[in-house]
């Protein structure tokens, strides 16, 4: 009966605050999860090491290290988003964006290219050493840009070819950069790259002496210890995320956001409608390219290197999923997604993986979780495009149409339209965009 | 009709298509045609299926480019021009089979037709300047009242798809009227409309023609439509005209009642 | 309203998470640190790459001592058995060394992805390895490549660099000077922290071609994957084999995932080659490569076909493990002896390591495996227990009859002096799909000079 | 050299055939194609290895005609039969899907198929005896051609020839083209479009077990063959032009030729380690400045 009676009280105090809350603000109220979710996020390295090891199934959070590198690919995520979810171009080959981002910081910010020795900025490397040292801040500024100028100068050829074309030339990208990369260590004689060896090591980010003895920031990443460098490291991608988002969110609202849209939505009636058809698309690759370009520059000067073997399909595939997996076009889904499956495939699936072993397997029969972790991601992409194709949290727009589509919505159309038009006629012969079906 | 409009200064006409052709591989679809259209008149374009309605449609708007011949608007060539840059030089259209954006709401839907009006630039939207700030706000503004000029109350926030069917044709229309046109292209408006929403569709395009400086280009098959709306009529047959003039002149020439008799039995 | 609940929901679950995240923290001190099972004075590595603390000494452990091996692929087989080599010498010596109590964890390089080493998880390892301060030393690694992009990190550690000492690494220019910038970037602080227990490249290269040379062949044609490992040692190979007085036909690299190899062999076989030599790894494509050599170029016994460690294990022949049965006639070459022919230490090693593997056979890399963890382990006993002792004692190095016999490392931290099995290869042919010891050797100092120079 | 290329580019005829009919029907890239190929393939190395027919080099003439052909019509089965579940599981639920969310199905289920093989057969490549025998057929002043070779050129050519008559001359032939044409009308004619459908995947399937078989004679398959040889495949496919199946087989040789000369040539050729830039920065030019192929501007014939 006591149990009872305090369980109604509780119940009552429940719905009071839940009252309470209801009374605030809009803005308050939909600020405030996010504002929890950031604390949460910002604090996460003070109680990440308390968290206990032996919890059922997943077993612990993720440690400091893998997730900033989960962060580094949530951010991928966000960013292939712009290219996927808002402007609806299938892109197989963002890991090209990865690896343009990740070489930037490489030869900006590394011994690569010992012809040379250009200081500026670098913080803690001897003034002797040779190859080109600029300040980690600023190389993950020239890599988000010279990402996007390759996102524009890879779109500006391809862009105007049909959705399923467009994803194998992408494709067709993300495999020739990775062997460029691989074999590019013999241009002419030139070593660009550095081959299989890649580029390492790569400067550590910091902000140097004066603004240490002024403010106190760390002089260099890596030497900073206790507390450990990773906790700048994930601060950093933390900033760097926010800072992804609040961009991706303003760019989705504004006029070229909606153009995107409304080219995913009826390219034919986009054009129609005056929005200039490439100019925006290729915006979108560059957009997508720019924070994909961060993002591997980021994760050049955290591993300090850049290796040919990060640049695999698997992981375009992977950023898909997570776009896919979130909801295409639903910047909080893909954010959501993107942390589960990049925690997974990097933590994840190797716990639980040890713990399907120890408790459910005789160990005669062990598996090996995490090496079928892209068998995983394939049934995570089919199982979600046959029965929950807007993701786990769709874009208002598309969950509403979900609705619309139970109870047979007025428009029978698909959620894209992949041919430049489906009107008679409108790829004529001999114009690029039409294939004679045979 | 009541009022009579102010003349335009200009007398030439906004649109003119000279020997305009389209060839789809062996198939001629629109043979030589030439057609003008004057300052703020209601034009009609009427023929059987297939009779090369839509496909001239598409040229004007840049959808198709010409085998051969030239579109002057507004005094500008714009033969071949992609759509974008015709949207912006002033043709504004809608599509036989709807096409609005059905996962955007109705204001987004129109805001998208402003697209070519508005200036605000990237890194414009991302830090939010005064400037861009103002022009969204002046946009959605406009656009709200480009709604309720269509018709359309209480669905800013709806989704296209989720409108009426009546709703998204004067929607559609509304975003074309967002781009700002000085003419107005409509492929069969009334398509799929019940008697009633065809009424209000036609009180519509003539209140659009008494309020707004516009000359509209019509394609339809409702042959009451086109005798009701529009001032002259062009019809086409395999792709050739076969007739031109008045309504009353049209209704009752040979060539069209035989065109007509001859095949649209069949569509 | 719908709205309201979710962002209600949303809170719920965040105030959950934070209550057991502040629950957790609490719990903490009764716990006592259950990260690591057995230990307590220490701070264990993540268990993202490493596997439970090892520790079953008196007391608590004052220092954590980390193996670095790919656990993931081809080589799995040898990395289990180095690990469990090195935790049988701390059970030996009861989890000392010198008046330290030393615990033991096993951390993995490779990736499930890659099916072999990843750089993405050696630079992660690296800079776990760093921040933590209990850590002491850490044996490993079993690639050159990965050794490569470790080593800088671990370079500038906190406390002095940290001691990286390798039992397999064999690429030359991670300790010998190669170029103006090879192996200096290595070594970012300027100072020395990497040594091996392992000969290096430039000895194999020339015992590969003094036995060539031999055998009477005249030229050979030269093929590498063009990783570090395979790279190396096939420039190795081409510097002796040229002093050797054997014609260098060609150089190239070949591509591990192509479909096959014909029209390389083609080419190969217009320049009339007596032999071929493949830098490379067993895991690479290794099958087709040697099919299509045999294919093309005729059998090993007509046109030699000579293949360094990196394909020296049975599995070179069996179909079902990427091999080919047309291996068959190829040479092999590795370091170190036939495991029979080990003797003395190594000999009682063998014979008390044999009961931790449940009757496999000892491979030679866990004698490897073990003999670096005792130097390693030498090395803290004899220090104040800082990072830059241990690793100033390392270079001080000198085993007099250890597992691979007498040595001393020298100050770029490679062998010097050796004798016993330290400094000997092994050469074998592949006969009946199986390899047969042919030949033990030393390599000739005029060869590895030559070889060093590439 | 050239000859190296033709045999190459048999075997990659027979999977480019298995996209264009596909591509052709559906209008889909079935990027999981490469995959039930590497599946058939390695299912057809357990069928000529010991367990089953235990074929090996020194097997008898009989043994070995016996063995290969019964392997040939069991790896065809099963890839057609791979082929077919994969429709019925995956995209035939998303007929009226937008195009964007099949093929992104598709490449979902290429990690599927690819993973069902690596859970089988693991990492290690895989290759049977050399049961065709190496020597020379013909040697025409140094330039050998050996039977094992000739004898991929031998199967693939009655195949094409058999897969023409049949989608030319068949009833099920004339209901696929139908289908590809307008599926609406082909089902008021009576077709049966989810039947043929099936047909089709299944002929694509059985095409991709038999090229597989053919491939493991020359060489090695491992769980992850199938995605690059997929993409070369399908590169062969537009380069011809896609839904052409002269097209296809054509650009299957074209690019086994430009992979053989650019690997096999002592000149500048960049070589092996640059082969895959090649074939893609074709696919990509093809694509950009020529998405009908070679033969698109003809009149497309077949499926």
């Amino acid at each position: 009966m006591r149990g009872y009676r305090q369980r109604a009280v509780r119940a009552s105090r429940l719905s009071r605050v839940a009252e309470a809350w209801g009374t605030l603000p809009e803005r308050t109220r939909s600020l405030t999860p996010v504002v929890i979710v950031v604390a949460l996020a910002v604090t996460y390295p003070f109680y990440v090491d308390s968290v206990p090891t032996n919890l059922p199934v997943i077993k612990t959070v993720p440690p400091l290290h893998d997730a900033v590198t989960i962060l580094v690919f949530v951010m991928m995520g966000v960013g292939l988003n712009i290219v996927v979810g808002y402007a609806g171009l299938l892109d197989l080959g963002y890991v090209a964006f990865y690896a343009i981002g990740a070489y930037t910081a490489g030869w900006l910010a590394s011994g690569q290219f010992e012809q040379v020795k250009v200081h500026f900025g670098a913080v803690g490397i001897p003034s002797s050493a040779t190859g080109i040292h600029i300040s980690i801040w600023l190389v993950l500024l020239i890599a988000a840009v010279v990402t996007a100028v390759g996102g524009i100068l890879i779109g500006l050829p391809t862009l105007r070819l049909r959705g399923d074309y467009l994803a194998i030339v992408t494709l067709g990208f993300g495999e020739i950069i990775p062997q460029f990369v691989r074999n590019g260590d013999e241009l002419h004689g030139f070593d660009l790259t550095h081959g299989t060896f890649g580029i390492s090591p790569i400067d550590p980010p910091g902000f140097g002496h004066t603004l240490n003895s002024a403010i106190g920031l760390p002089v260099r990443y890596d030497e900073s210890f206790p507390p450990t460098p990773d906790r700048l490291f994930f601060w950093t991608i933390l900033a760097l995320i926010l800072l992804t988002l609040f961009c991706s969110m303003r760019l989705r609202d504004s006029r070229l956001g909606r153009a995107w849209i409304a080219i995913r939505e009826d390219e034919t009636a986009a054009g129609a409608m005056g929005i200039p058809l490439m100019r925006t698309k290729t915006w979108a690759y560059a957009g997508g390219a720019f924070f994909g370009g961060i993002a591997g520059a980021y994760i050049a000067t955290f591993n300090s290197g850049a290796f040919p073997t990060q640049f695999d399909f698997n992981i375009s595939v992977f950023l898909l999923c997570m776009v896919i997996l979130g909801g295409m076009g639903s910047l909080w889904g893909v954010v959501v997604a993107g942390t589960i499956l990049a925690w997974l495939n990097f933590d994840g699936l190797g716990n639980i993986g040890s713990w399907i072993n120890t408790t459910l397997l005789p160990s005669s029969h062990q598996i090996d979780v995490p090496k079928y972790s892209f068998g995983i991601y394939g049934i995570i992409i089919v199982l979600m495009m046959l029965f929950r194709p807007t993701g786990l949290i769709p874009e208002r727009r598309r969950k509403r149409e979900i609705e619309e589509a139970t109870h047979g919505g007025p428009l029978d159309q698909p959620l894209y339209e992949m041919r430049g038009a489906d009107e008679p006629g409108a790829g004529e012969r001999g114009e690029p965009g039409k294939v004679p079906r045979g | 009709m009541s009022e009579p409009a102010p003349t335009p200064a200009k007398n030439d006409d906004l649109l003119v298509a000279m020997s305009v052709r389209k060839e789809f591989g062996g198939l001629l679809a629109v043979n030589d045609l030439d057609f003008a259209i004057p300052q703020r008149a209601i034009v009609s374009l009427i023929g059987p299926n297939g009779a090369g309605k839509t496909t001239f449609f598409n040229m004007l708007t840049g959808l198709y480019k010409p085998t051969a011949g030239a579109v002057i608007f507004d005094g500008h060539d714009v033969t071949g021009k992609p759509p974008h840059t015709i949207t912006k030089a002033g043709i504004g259209r809608t599509f036989q089979n709807i096409r609005l954006f059905p996962q955007m709401t109705a204001l987004e839907n129109v805001l998208v037709g402003m697209h070519s009006r508005l200036k605000g630039g990237i890194l414009g939207s991302i830090f939010g300047t005064p400037r861009v700030r103002r022009e969204e706000r002046e946009a959605s503004e406009k656009a709200r009242e480009l709604l309720s000029f269509a018709g359309l109350r209480r669905v800013d926030h709806e989704l296209a798809e989720s409108l009426s069917y009546g709703d998204q044709r004067r929607l559609e229309v509304a975003r074309a009227l967002a781009t700002e046109p000085k003419l107005l292209l409509l492929d069969e408006p009334t398509a799929g409309m019940n008697p009633q929403e065809t009424v209000a569709f036609l009180d519509f395009v003539s209140k659009l023609r008494e309020q707004r400086t516009i000359a509209i280009l019509l394609i339809e098959h409702d042959m009451k439509v086109v005798m009701g709306a529009s001032e002259r009529v062009t019809v086409l047959d395999y792709g050739e005209k076969i007739a031109e003039g008045t309504p009353h002149e049209i209704q009752h020439d040979e060539r069209v009642i035989e065109a007509y008799l001859g095949k649209a039995a069949t569509g | 309203m719908k709205k309201r609940i979710w962002l209600g929901a949303l809170l719920a679950a965040v105030a959950v998470l934070a209550l057991v995240a502040a629950g957790c923290g609490g719990s903490k001190k009764s716990s006592g640190g259950n990260k690591g099972g057995g230990g307590g004075g220490v701070t264990a590595l993540p268990a993202s790459s490493c596997n439970a603390m090892q520790y079953k000494g008196s007391g608590k452990p004052d220092y954590l001592v980390a193996s670095d091996l790919p656990l993931i692929g081809g080589s799995r087989e040898q990395t289990v058995q180095m690990n469990k080599a090195i935790a049988y010498v701390l059970q030996q010596q009861s989890w000392k060394a010198g008046k330290y109590n030393i615990a033991f964890q096993a951390c993995n390089d490779a990736s499930a992805q890659l099916a072999k080493w990843d750089p993405t998880k050696c630079s992660a390892n690296a800079h776990a390895y760093a921040a933590n301060s209990s850590l002491i030393g850490v044996i490993g690694t079993f690639n050159s490549g990965c050794a490569a992009i470790e080593i800088p990190v671990l370079n500038q550690a906190p406390g002095g660099g940290l001691q990286l000492l390798s039992p397999a690494n064999t690429y030359g220019c991670l300790t010998e000077h190669c170029s103006a910038t090879e192996p200096s970037k290595y070594y970012p602080s300027g100072s020395r922290n990497y040594a091996r227990v392992a000969p290096s490249d430039p000895n194999q290269g020339a015992v590969d071609a003094a036995f060539l040379k031999s055998k009477g062949v005249t030229s050979v044609y030269i093929l590498n994957d063009k990783e570090a490992y395979g790279l190396g040692v096939a420039k190795n190979f081409k510097g002796a084999a040229t002093a050797a007085g054997i014609k260098v036909l060609g150089f190239d690299a070949y591509d591990p995932k192509a479909p096959n190899y014909q029209a390389l062999f083609t080419k190969i076989k217009n320049t009339n080659p007596a032999s071929v030599f493949i830098g490379g790894l067993i895991d690479e494509n290794s099958g087709q490569l040697i099919n299509d050599k045999v294919s093309v170029l005729g059998d090993n016994t007509k046109v030699k076909l000579m293949l360094p460690d990196g394909f020296t294990t049975d599995s070179v022949f069996q179909r079902s493990q990427g091999g080919t049965p047309k291996a068959d006639g190829a040479y092999f070459s590795v370091a170190g002896v036939g495991i029979d022919q080990y003797k003395g230490a190594a000999q009682t090693f063998i014979s008390g390591f044999k009961s931790q593997l449940g009757g496999k056979p000892v491979d030679p890399y866990a004698i490897l495996g073990a003999q670096a963890a005792k130097v390693l382990l030498d090395a803290i006993a004899k220090s104040d227990g800082s990072r830059s002792q241990v690793i100033a004692n390392v270079f001080k190095t000198h085993v007099s009859n250890g597992l691979i016999g007498s040595f001393s490392l020298n100050k770029n931290g490679d062998l010097s002096g050796a004798t016993g099995a330290a400094l000997k290869f092994t050469i074998y042919v592949g006969a009946a799909n199986h390899l047969k010891t042919i030949l033990t050797t030393s390599p000739q100092a005029n060869l590895v000079a030559a070889a060093r120079k590439g | 050299m050239a000859l190296i290329g033709l045999t190459t580019g048999a075997v990659y005829a027979l999977v480019a055939l298995g996209y264009t009919l596909v591509y052709g029907i559906l209008q889909l890239i079935n990027f999981a194609h490469g995959d039930v190929f590497a599946l058939s393939g390695l299912f057809a190395t357990t069928m000529i290895g010991g367990a089953v027919f235990g074929l090996t080099d020194t097997s008898t003439t009989l043994g070995v005609v016996g063995g290969l052909t019964a392997t040939f019509v069991i790896a065809a089965v099963f890839g057609a039969a791979v082929n077919s579940s994969i429709e019925f599981v995956a995209y035939r639920r998303l007929r009226s899907a937008p195009r964007l969310a099949v093929l992104i199905t598709a490449v979902g289920m290429s990690f599927i198929v690819q993973n069902i093989s690596l859970a089988i057969y693991d990492v290690n490549a895989r290759s049977i005896p050399p049961l065709i025998s190496g020597h020379t057929v013909f040697n025409i002043s140094g330039v050998v051609y050996t039977w094992d070779a000739f004898f991929v050129v031998l199967v693939t050519a009655p195949v094409l020839v058999l897969l023409t008559w049949l989608v030319k001359s068949t009833r099920q032939g004339k209901a696929m083209r139908a289908t590809s044409q307008d599926p609406e009308a082909a089902a008021i004619m009576g077709i049966n479009v989810n039947r043929t459908i099936s047909f089709t995947f299944a002929l694509a399937g059985a095409l991709a077990g038999i090229g597989a078989t053919l491939y493991l004679v020359e060489f090695n398959i491992r769980y992850d063959t199938g995605f690059t040889l997929g993409l070369i495949a399908f590169t062969a496919a537009v380069l011809g032009g896609i839904g052409n199946l002269t097209g296809a087989v054509l650009g299957a040789i074209l690019i086994g030729m430009i992979q053989a000369f650019n690997e096999g040539l002592s000149w500048n050729a960049p070589g092996t380690a640059w082969t895959k830039s090649i074939v893609f920065g074709i696919l990509i030019a093809i694509l950009v400045f020529r998405p009908e192929g070679l033969l698109g501007e003809r009149t497309p014939e077949g499926a």
